[in-house]
């Protein structure tokens, strides 16, 4: 049985959808007349300002793209479903919000995405454009903490890019930046579940399989193996297992604060994610970490998977500042 | 075939795409199993890219085919496979520069530049599981060929063989790099999709060009 | 097969969801103490404005909810999942932000939401509260048009609710504020479309059945079954099918202007929505209708359904203007 | 029985609440077929619910049990459901008022004030596909039992016939009223669930009290 899509020629279901979201969010976004798979806001980017571009494959929406406007990311180029944006795009995104401050990319950490991300580097250094990259590695379950380096970009990326994008919009120097993105990055910590899969528009198959009654923790936002599968259990117990997991790493210490994301992967309703979120608060406090801000909803999806992931960043005064730093963005709105 | 012109090679990245094509679902479903599940539907927009743009060539050489290819790639696709055939590709060129026309000698180095291309820009080394264990040991079995003086159409079929025999082996390996490389033990068992789709490459070039 | 859902003991689904929701967005909403099925903005009605007061079943979630905080809704009793609420939440709401303006009951049309809160404004009349009631009758597809009174309210809640939300906030009498919602309601066209099911938490079996390509145009968002259906078409049929009938009613005249929203019923994802609202502001520009906004994602779901709304609202400046007007919600923010 | 007591009453609720709990699967599905599906739930949750307070009611008289069924029931269910039997049960209270135990003119009054509750409640007429449509024919059949001096046993019997016809019939009708009036058409041939559940109620009243 091939998955229900309501698109139209699969081929051009990622140019369809970005004429869509422009239509949409003219206020916010545009695409480049001469790369329209690179998608800037609407807003110049200011002299001097660090440009700050966000990017890899369609299918996570609103990731990446939604999080363009003013205070967050300046571009972001956009790639086919699951798949890295080559480097044309990427680097046209680098051309357009350069201000002479220099320009992070900063996505998650994937094979194809560093090739890419990294070819369109070298080529904007070519063209004396100052381009410094981080990858995010938040997702706890797909490499043990002593490969740290090697963990996927998940969820916790909408943080990430928060702080570094609000950071640029301080007008924070380019060292600055980075430096915020890689703290954030470190303090940031996601677990994923899956309930069932979900399926690319080209094939309409779903990209693996799971039993009736089972899930699997740990379930990339591509659908790449996790750490364990086995049946479902309780929304509380899940998320008992989950946090376990993020907090044998959360860093230690005296009056803990974080920032909560409860995010559906796609299909899992909102009535689901704040029964989570009723015992993440819980377990938070009786862990007597304090809760500075919660999102609950789809912020970083697998197309129409079923299951969700809870982030947890580690704030200090610095990264609370810039989380609640204001942002307009074409889907996304705070501070 | 004597000497491989660029009209030849446009066919052969047209037989290529055809392959692909007919593939494209087992490609997905191996990258389904221990990656993302679109290696299929990348390799295929990736090729269908490449024949387009090399219809829209005028009076190319050989080079100008693999240049126009890597770019086609790479533009249409990016994800893993973009960087790493397109660099293969744009390797192939540089070898294939000055040529109008690919010998024996000229055609095995082009295919040895991309399998170097590949190395290079993924920086993954035999036996982490990827499309490195189908290329490289094609690469190691062409020169081999060509160095004990064979004619390219047993330089091409002794390339193939070995890249389908890496790509089989690839099922016993624990993949360390890409997607997979996450999956540790679990990774074991399945063929890598890269590997398996070089080996198709690979066989492909064999069947048209190696006749 | 039972659908795989993330939750506890499902008879306290509403209220672990609505402890969830307290602990997500403390500076928004909170539960009256004494009445917890009675969901109120933090921020006390300033004395004189009109109680803006919404409703209904759980499971629709950012409706009703998430449409609590300042310049839109002031509170919302939660039914059971898609179960109007009973009197008593009702009542209690009317009661907490009733400043001496009034209330307004502003809520779909449905049987048994007409029951239980025509007994809460009873009730309410009891205790000298004035209250008016406004039922929400955009759904196109659920009557004829000479039946137009018997229409259900769907996902066009959301800008109806924002018209007399943002009336109430610039003060406006309780006349004003019912007359401004009875305008919006007159004004606000939609029609949903179903790809496939979804399933309470108390029975996880699927509540309708639809073949496996098949869609069915018109379904309400309790599975309610539509007018139409059929093969599962392309995105830009299925788009021209659904608004076909909203233009159908949409009001004639010059200078046309709309808003748009393009709602997933529950785990249809963006890039789908994107790729419908590419041709509906296709199809609006042909129809020289402007377009003053746009919202596109999940503002009115039905659990975990496939599927998506399209609803117009025809705007005049009045009704432009107070869509503009600024409001800040547990889980909506514009303007 | 020659009349009911509070204790009676309370176990005849029990009853019911065990009844629904057995066939709330059949009236979410027949809900399911032209409502929104949750019929079955709704009236487990209220039937739990009274069960509950009732449990908790000390000493309590007929038209005490009544009414705390009408509060409990409506505050957990909401719904369609929740005002049409809570005004049920208030009325069946209101008419129980003062009365110790309820003896057959009692009871029979008790059960004609459901019906006539359901029905201003709601404001269907019979021939709607409603609840009514059970409810209207057991009090016109309880009624003329009644009437030819009937014992209650008897009465009651008659009225869960006519509920269970009355149900039955309902698959025949077109719906104006409640969630199933939007289907015109194409409710036809499906039993309204909220007749199927008042059928229920009636054959366990009958059952539970009527011996
Ligand atoms: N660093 C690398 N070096 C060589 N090949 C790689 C590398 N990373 C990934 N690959 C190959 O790419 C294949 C996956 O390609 P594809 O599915 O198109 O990209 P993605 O992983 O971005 O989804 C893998 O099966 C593997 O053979
Ligand atoms: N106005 C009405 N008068 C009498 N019965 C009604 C009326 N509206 C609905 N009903 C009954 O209520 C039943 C549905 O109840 P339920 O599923 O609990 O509520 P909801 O329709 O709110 O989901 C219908 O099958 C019908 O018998
Ligand atoms: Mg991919
Ligand atoms: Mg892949
Ligand atoms: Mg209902
Ligand atoms: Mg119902």
């Amino acid at each position: 049985m091939k998955t229900k899509k309501l698109i139209n020629d699969p081929r051009y279901v990622v140019e369809e959808m970005l004429e869509g979201i422009v239509k949409a969010h003219p206020g916010h976004v545009r695409q480049l007349p001469h790369s329209p798979r690179s998608i800037v806001a609407v807003e110049a980017n200011r002299p001097g300002k660090v440009g700050v571009v966000v990017g890899g494959g369609s299918g996570h929406e609103p990731t990446f793209l939604g999080y363009v406007g003013k205070g967050l990311a300046d571009a972001c180029p956009a790639g086919n479903v699951f798949a890295s944006p080559p480097p044309d795009p990427i680097l046209e995104c680098a051309k357009a919000v350069n201000s002479g401050g220099g320009v992070l990319f900063l996505y998650g950490n994937y094979a194809g995405d560093v090739m890419n991300f990294d070819m369109a580097a070298e080529m904007a250094a070519m063209e004396d454009i100052e381009v410094r990259t981080v990858v995010t590695t938040d997702d706890v379950a797909s490499a043990p903490l002593d490969r740290k380096a090697e963990r996927r970009g998940v969820a916790g990326n909408v943080f990430i890019f928060k702080a570094a994008g609000a950071a640029a919009d301080k007008m924070l120097p380019l060292d600055e930046v980075e430096r915020v993105a890689r703290k954030a990055n470190e303090n940031t910590f996601t677990v994923g579940v899956a309930l069932s899969p979900c399926s690319l528009p080209q094939t309409r198959r779903p990209n693996f399989e799971l039993g009736e009654d089972e899930m699997e923790i740990g379930m990339g936002i591509h659908g790449e193996p996790g750490v364990m599968r086995g049946p479902l259990q309780a929304a509380d117990a899940v998320v008992d297992d989950m946090l376990d997991r993020i907090l044998a790493e959360f860093p230690r210490g005296e009056a803990r604060r974080a920032a909560v994301l409860v995010n559906s992967l796609g299909s899992t309703p909102l009535m689901e994610l704040y029964v989570a979120n009723r015992r993440v608060a819980e377990r938070l406090a009786g862990e007597n970490i304090s809760v500075h801000r919660t999102l609950v909803g789809p912020y970083c999806t697998s197309l129409e998977m079923a299951g969700m992931s809870i982030t947890l960043m580690a704030l200090d005064d610095e990264l609370a500042e810039l989380l609640d730093h204001p942002c307009d963005c074409a889907m996304f709105r705070s501070g | 075939m004597d000497a491989v012109t660029a009209k030849q090679l446009i066919a052969l990245f047209e037989a290529i795409a055809t392959r692909v094509e007919t593939e494209k679902d087992r490609l997905s479903e191996l990258d389904g199993a221990i990656g993302d599940g679109d290696h299929g539907v990348s390799m295929s927009i990736g090729f269908s890219a490449v024949t387009d743009a090399l219809s829209r060539l005028e009076d190319p050489d050989p080079a100008a085919v693999f240049n126009a290819a890597a770019r086609s790639f790479l533009n249409a696709v990016g994800a893993s496979a973009g960087p790493l055939y397109a660099t293969a590709f744009m390797r192939a060129g540089a070898a294939a520069k000055g040529h109008a026309v690919l010998d024996r000698d000229g055609f095995a180095r082009a295919l040895l530049a991309m399998a170097q291309g590949v190395r290079e820009r993924g920086k993954a080394e035999p036996g982490e599981k990827t499309m490195v264990d189908a290329w490289a040991p094609a690469a190691e079995a062409a020169q081999a060929a060509l160095d004990r003086g064979e004619p390219l159409g047993a330089i091409l079929t002794a390339a193939a063989a070995a890249a389908r025999e890496g790509a089989e082996a690839t099922k016993a390996m624990l993949a360390t790099k890409g997607r997979a490389s996450r999956l540790g033990e679990r990774s074991i068992g399945h063929m890598d999709p890269g590997a398996a789709s070089a080996a198709l490459i690979v066989g492909t070039v064999a069947d048209t060009i190696g006749r």
